[in-house]
């Protein structure tokens, strides 16, 4: 499939020039055309911030929702409409800060969604206040004498919580980013994949350079599927693992576990209403 | 005491006790039993926010025509401890036959003046086997008062204990019979004395409660799916299509926090489901940000706000009427949106069976605004015939071209669902173009707040009169909405005066144009509100701009009884 | 183009260009410039919600006389691109003076029709050093033309530019002096002539914006907590006291989500700091249950809610006044609360640092609603004398029997905090007893919610009646509220009619007791206001009972302009 | 101190005969009396459930807020005032569900403050829903089929996010209880103590009994000072282990990092107006 399949007319596209989201954009519409993910099938949800624009920059179903609650809705698009390949697409303000309860609590339902972080360290679109992501010290106009809280470990805490597939990219990594976000669509399980993505105007420490400096990539030795060895990389800082750190081929997924779906797969809009239950039910208080 | 109940043909019985004590048992039981005989039955519980202890009651009225509100009167008071003659003691009159264990009761600086009739129900139990055999000592009892077929008590001792084993629903079956011995004796006697006729009529027809009749209505109105998080009194409703969902094609999820409920629903709805939320003031308060983007999105949701008494926690258990205007304002920004406020079992049925065609019609947020004594009350009504109740689709294939927002002339714009069709479907929070993307155009603007306004005024088409009754003529008209209605209702036939009217709204907001009409010819406007502040009477005054005279106002945490409604208009009638 | 601006002596500049293009700048620079040279100044951003691109403008208003208003008028325009043209073309007038780089802004198809005064600043600096002198080619014009000491320019770029080296400074010099030449020849050629009188006064005055006035007004009432989350346009004030933080002993939290905030402003309070949020309509929506505690536990509380356009995202760096209503029924549950909305900055000011005080003096939640417009504006005021606003201390020691929620007579129970006095201080939200524990007593309840309803009633004796201006006996009412004063202001001292007069409330809840005096002569009640259904006629109509006779309301993302308003006053007025 | 410092008078406990919670009332009390706590410099935080009606039955302050908000509160009464000793005692549905996003944050924050976590593995208050923590198959009133999400690891979690102090405790262990307790709340930064706590009507599966057998308490030779072997404890279950599982000494407190206590340790309340500054301020805008 031509990526050119998720292309808008006329788009105007609200990013700094130089941004890592257009990577992300280029590397999520090429892994999707590969794919042969439909437009009509697909459905990208997202937040509220630079990331989060996304949606209205590539031609699939959009739902952009509210500023950290990309999740919820997601979820619910997929449980209620199995067939659709669900993308959830949002920065690290969004899916960590404000959404951080609904990160933690839609690893525990497990849907067959994925979910890519744009982490760039900072909130963008609100002109540069710290992220949950942001390094210690690092500074800003509210973080006056930098940042005094430990930043918040995606990887760690989704190996914690046992997200079945859990993954570190880089966009300035293109063909490894890639390969990840390609691996985390396919996955039947909630994927994670946090992105580094630098944010050209408000974040001027973790630049392209110092993600590339800051990183390594784990090679083939590697094997995710043990989650102590996997905790293990994700504590790790110095330089930081990127690639698929854990997997967990082996839990049932959200849908699945419904009982809507238990012995009957059409989605929910398809079905028939039950009236005569219903009159039976109503019939049967005594 | 003189051992006869005030009206013998409409008995109330309270039954008080401590939580984990099991009057639940014993009110399912004699729902049951009372209704599978024949009488009128209804049945409404208060209790406090605690697990075990404390003190609570239910009452439960049996008559002969059909009863449907909260008395304060206790015909029959059944004690199953000494907190319970202490809290209602401003109930009990010398009309009250006081049924219990003497001897626990009154202990030994017992309340003399206090005329008990004794079943030593400890006694008794301890020698059946146990304490908890004291609730179907009396309900024995009072299967003998009310001349109910003891083959039916014992076939649903059967039913309810059959699974602990026969040695246990033996036990019950003893305790009903030695309980009946006790209440024969005091039927036969004549120390307590009813009249109540039993018919056929009622044997058929159905007993739900407040949660249910939301329930089945949701059901009814194609309800699949609900996303929530537990929180008194709306959490029954949460349960009830959990426990329907196999059956009825529902995703019933339980939420990590309200916002995700929320946002679960839209993303539900979103995708082509009819979705609802159920939950309580503070937990409504978390959904208010996605109420405000079910209003930007335009997408489709019923809210089920079981209202309790604020601030913050409040009374967690209790009943108020007062989030109607936080419900009417919530959220940021402008934006339609229908709320009903059921105040009978088929209203509330009916209500939420329109509420989702509402929804999906006009694409705006539906609430239905119930409180605790409405959903925790139950009463027999006819069965309900579900082909009555019809739904339309409202979903169109996305084809090319397709515009999600397109501008229309009633504001509402053809609304499609990701899959069906080729064309793409984009769901929103800004402010949009038709497609449904990101438009800062002040021009665009304009239209897309005009086009959504223009649906409030669209949906006035189907709005629900108020029900009016009593003469055209009369000088006072008595304005109720929700849950009071059959409180007032009853209040107001009791006085039986015919210079009175009732006026009941179910449909709160928006006001149906010719609303005015119903208040032509009252000199004297009385609204009757379970809250503080009169916030209904508010709204009369603001929206259709009526005069209101008086206010007749609740806000102890218990809904309005039968009596304090007559007492208060007999006060305020002109 | 005539070559003359409209009004000489008040001269409207307007900036435009993409975002990263450096208007912010300019805009700086030209506010310190203009006012450090004696002249009156105001000055407004509109911007989109992004980062790089778009189209963004500043108006400037130079003027003899205090100037405090949006105006449609450009006497000045000076596009850093096409699209600035494109966008605010419909306020291009005969009159306005277009400067810019010709060639960059007309192009091969440029629209021969405008007539533009062309300083080539591609080209030029592009010699100098980069896009980025066009900026201060541009103010180097401007102060020419404005007659600014050059001494002052040159200081103000070293004081600007000095951390970025020598050679930095120079090269701005550089374009300022180039630029100047441009300027001094329009000037001298007669080719553009303003006339604005320099002044003593207003050099001893400050320039702030309206964050900054609210930030000053909180640091003057004793804030000393303030825990939010960023969101536009309500993130300056977070800014600011962060950044005045270890000056003024303040802690500033940004917290993980506007939940977190309000409660930890919320313990806060309970701990003894002077606690406050600010945000805006989507954030302030996930506040609203810990509003509903600050009620129940009566704790005092500042919320500074920045309004935007909604529903939902809506137009995030938008101004409407559409969140009026919503802040007054918000939160589940009943409970007084104080809105202020300012129109001026020192008002913001004063109602900041009152709003701590009556916080604390009723325990109860305070508002400070304003909105983009207001938060983005700025003009020169007088020293504000910090010694005229006092703070009072209402906080007790808890000394033996302590009680938290004593029930007293208006209201106000005594407020200790923990650590302070003896006693144990509880804040609790249930409904509680006198101490603060749990209680579900019914008669309790209604003691309780009578003593915090009270408070509403007492603080009616702190209310601000609204300022009224203009004939005692004129027929014709214009009322506006918050950030619509100014602008309406102008209007109707435009219209020089004397026959209207101008009410404008800065407390908008609750309504001082003799509000309806102010309406009394009034025969023509016209509201204005920034939103689309008119709320704060609304409140008009419920409270005081005012009849509102016309509105003028306008929700396309922007304030209203001084012209638009004298239009459709003219229309209006009887 | 004597414990009976913190008693009542005419109290009226809502928890159930039996209940774990009045073994944590117990245990509490004792510790705090052992510490020397003083009522009038202790602060105890709640949110909302039958947990956190415990503020009402110790006699501090107390600060019984919304629920699930009990951690911001705190953290915020430490900050305005560093010479209270703030205890934040809740239930697992609070604190880990729909407290959940403050659970993550103020582990990041790490304020000087204590947190117990009644986990009774079930919503009791509004009597019997799966709580975060329920296992897996759990049947409620409102999970029918039993629960089908992962549930939530306090441990682990807490762990992930650099938690200095991190601890389990099982209720029906009075003694190892009481010594976790004290060693919490002696602990200078934020220390997250799961308390297992049977729920005698709601929770027929986790009893007493269960957890006691379910459970093995950690011995002398395990150190928490490793984060990773505390990662691979947190995650054993079969049995789950009790004890201090993690320790981090060398994290600044969120209280000190504040620039308000710098130079100047006075509690806030106590501090005079800087009025002349502010003049100063107002007369320096140009
Ligand atoms: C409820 C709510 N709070 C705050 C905001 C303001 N807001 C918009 S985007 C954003 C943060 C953006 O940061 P991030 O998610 O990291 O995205 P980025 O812009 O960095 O891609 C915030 C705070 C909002 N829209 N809604
Ligand atoms: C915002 C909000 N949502 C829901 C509730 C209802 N509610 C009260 S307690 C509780 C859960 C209690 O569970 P947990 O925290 O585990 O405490 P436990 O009762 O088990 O000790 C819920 C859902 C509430 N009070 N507020
Ligand atoms: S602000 Fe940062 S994240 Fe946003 S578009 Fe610009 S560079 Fe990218
Ligand atoms: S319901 Fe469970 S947790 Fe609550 S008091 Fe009873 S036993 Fe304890
Ligand atoms: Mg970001
Ligand atoms: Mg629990």
């Amino acid at each position: 499939m031509d990526k050119q399949i998720y292309n808008m007319e006329n788009i105007d596209i609200a990013w700094c020039p130089g941004c890592g989201n257009f990577g992300i954009r280029n590397v999520l519409m090429q892994v999707m055309a590969d794919i042969g993910l439909e437009p009509n099938k697909t459905v990208i949800v997202s937040g509220i911030g630079q990331a989060a624009k996304m949606p209205h920059y590539v031609r699939t179903h959009a739902f952009n929702g509210l500023h950290g609650r990309a999740l919820p809705a997601a979820v619910a698009i997929k449980a209620v409409n199995p067939e659709l390949t669900v993308i959830v697409d949002s920065g690290d303000g969004d899916m960590y800060g404000e959404g951080g309860n609904h990160f933690i609590h839609n690893i525990r339902r497990n849907a067959n969604i994925t979910a890519f972080i744009h982490n760039n360290m900072v909130y963008g679109l609100t002109k540069g206040q710290a992220s949950p992501t942001s390094q210690r010290g690092f500074q800003t106009p509210v973080q006056v004498n930098g940042v005094i809280l430990e930043p918040f470990n995606p990887v760690a805490v989704a190996i914690a919580l046992d997200t079945p597939f859990v993954a570190r990219a880089n966009i300035g990594d293109r063909d490894q980013a890639g390969s990840i976000f390609k691996q985390a669509i396919e996955f039947n399980g909630f994927s994670v994949v946090d992105v580094f993505q630098p944010c050209v105007t408000y974040n001027k420490v973790n630049t392209y350079d110092w993600f590339k400096e800051n990183t390594y990539s784990l090679d083939d030795s590697y094997y995710p599927s043990n989650r102590n060895k996997a905790f293990q990389k994700a504590i790790e800082t110095d330089p930081l693992p990127l690639g698929v750190i854990y997997k967990n081929e082996n839990k049932k997924t959200f849908e699945n576990s419904l009982s809507v779906y238990e012995h009957d797969k059409t989605v929910l809009y398809e079905r028939a209403e039950r009236r005569a239950e219903l009159q039976a039910l109503i019939d049967s208080y005594q | 005491m003189n051992g006869n109940t005030t009206k013998n043909d409409d008995v109330s019985i309270v039954l008080g006790g401590a939580a984990g004590q099991g009057i639940q048992t014993v009110e399912q039981l004699l729902v049951h039993l009372f209704k599978a005989s024949g009488y009128h039955l209804y049945a409404t519980k208060e209790y406090m926010s605690r697990v075990r202890g404390g003190s609570n009651s239910t009452e439960l009225r049996v008559s002969s025509k059909p009863v449907r509100a909260f008395v304060n009167r206790m015909d029959f008071l059944i004690p199953l401890d000494k907190d319970v003659l202490k809290r209602l003691n401003s109930r009990i009159t010398d009309d009250t036959v006081i049924i219990g264990d003497k001897k626990k009761l009154l202990g030994k600086n017992g309340d003399e003046s206090l005329d008990i009739i004794d079943i030593p129900l400890s006694d008794l139990s301890k020698e059946i086997g146990g304490a908890i055999y004291s609730n179907i000592l009396i309900v024995g009892a009072l299967t003998a008062i009310f001349n109910i077929d003891q083959e039916l008590l014992h076939n649903q001792l059967q039913a309810s204990f059959g699974a602990k084993g026969e040695d246990i629903v033996a036990k019950n079956i003893k305790a009903a019979k030695i309980g009946y011995g006790y209440g024969q004796e005091l039927a036969s006697t004549g120390k307590v004395k009813v009249n109540v006729t039993k018919g056929q009529k009622v044997e058929k027809q159905i007993v739900i409660d407040g949660s249910h009749a939301v329930g089945l209505g949701a059901i009814a109105g194609g309800c699949n799916f609900i996303a929530t998080y537990p929180m008194s009194p709306s959490t029954a409703v949460l349960t009830f299509l959990a426990q329907q969902g196999e059956r009825f094609n529902i995703i019933a999820e339980q939420t990590e926090d309200e916002i995700a409920g929320m946002n679960m629903a839209l993303g539900a709805s979103y995708a082509g489901a009819r979705a609802m939320v159920t939950t309580s003031g503070g937990g409504y308060a978390l959904m208010v940000e996605a109420l405000s983007l079910a209003g930007a999105a335009e997408l489709p949701l019923v809210v089920h706000l079981a209202q309790r008494p604020g601030p913050a926690t409040g009374l967690p258990t209790r009943s108020e009427q007062g989030d109607l205007l936080f419900a009417l304002y919530s959220g940021h920004g402008e934006f339609p949106r229908i709320i009903y406020a059921p105040g009978s079992l088929l209203d509330a049925f009916e209500l939420s069976q329109k509420a989702f065609n509402m929804a999906e019609k006009y694409q705006v947020p539906v609430f239905l605004l119930t409180d605790q004594y409405f959903v925790d009350s139950y009463y027999n009504i006819p069965k309900i015939d579900v082909s009555k109740y019809k739904n339309e689709n409202y979903i169109i294939k996305a084809e090319k071209g397709y515009k999600r927002y397109e501008v229309t002339e009633n504001g509402v714009s053809p609304r499609s669902i990701p899959g069906y069709g080729p064309e793409v479907v984009i769901a929103d929070s800004h402010e949009h173009d038709e497609e449904g993307h990101i438009s800062e155009d002040h021009d665009n603007r304009i239209r897309m707040v005009d086009k959504r306004l223009r649906k409030q005024g669209a949906l006035l088409t189907d709005a629900i009169p108020p029900l009016r009754e009593g003469p055209d003529n009369a000088a006072n008209l008595v304005v109720c909405w929700g849950s009071t209605y059959q409180i007032v209702q009853e209040a107001i036939n009791n006085l039986g005066r015919d210079d009175v009217a009732l006026l009941y709204f179910r449909q709160v907001y928006p006001f149906p144009s010719n609303t005015l009409d119903y208040f032509r010819n009252a000199k004297n406007v009385i609204v009757i509100e379970n809250n503080a502040t009169g916030q209904f009477a508010q709204m009369l005054h603001l929206f259709p701009h009526i005069e209101v005279h008086q206010n007749i106002l609740k806000y102890n945490g218990l809904p309005f009884s039968v009596e304090e409604v007559e007492k208060e208009l007999n006060q305020k009638l002109k």
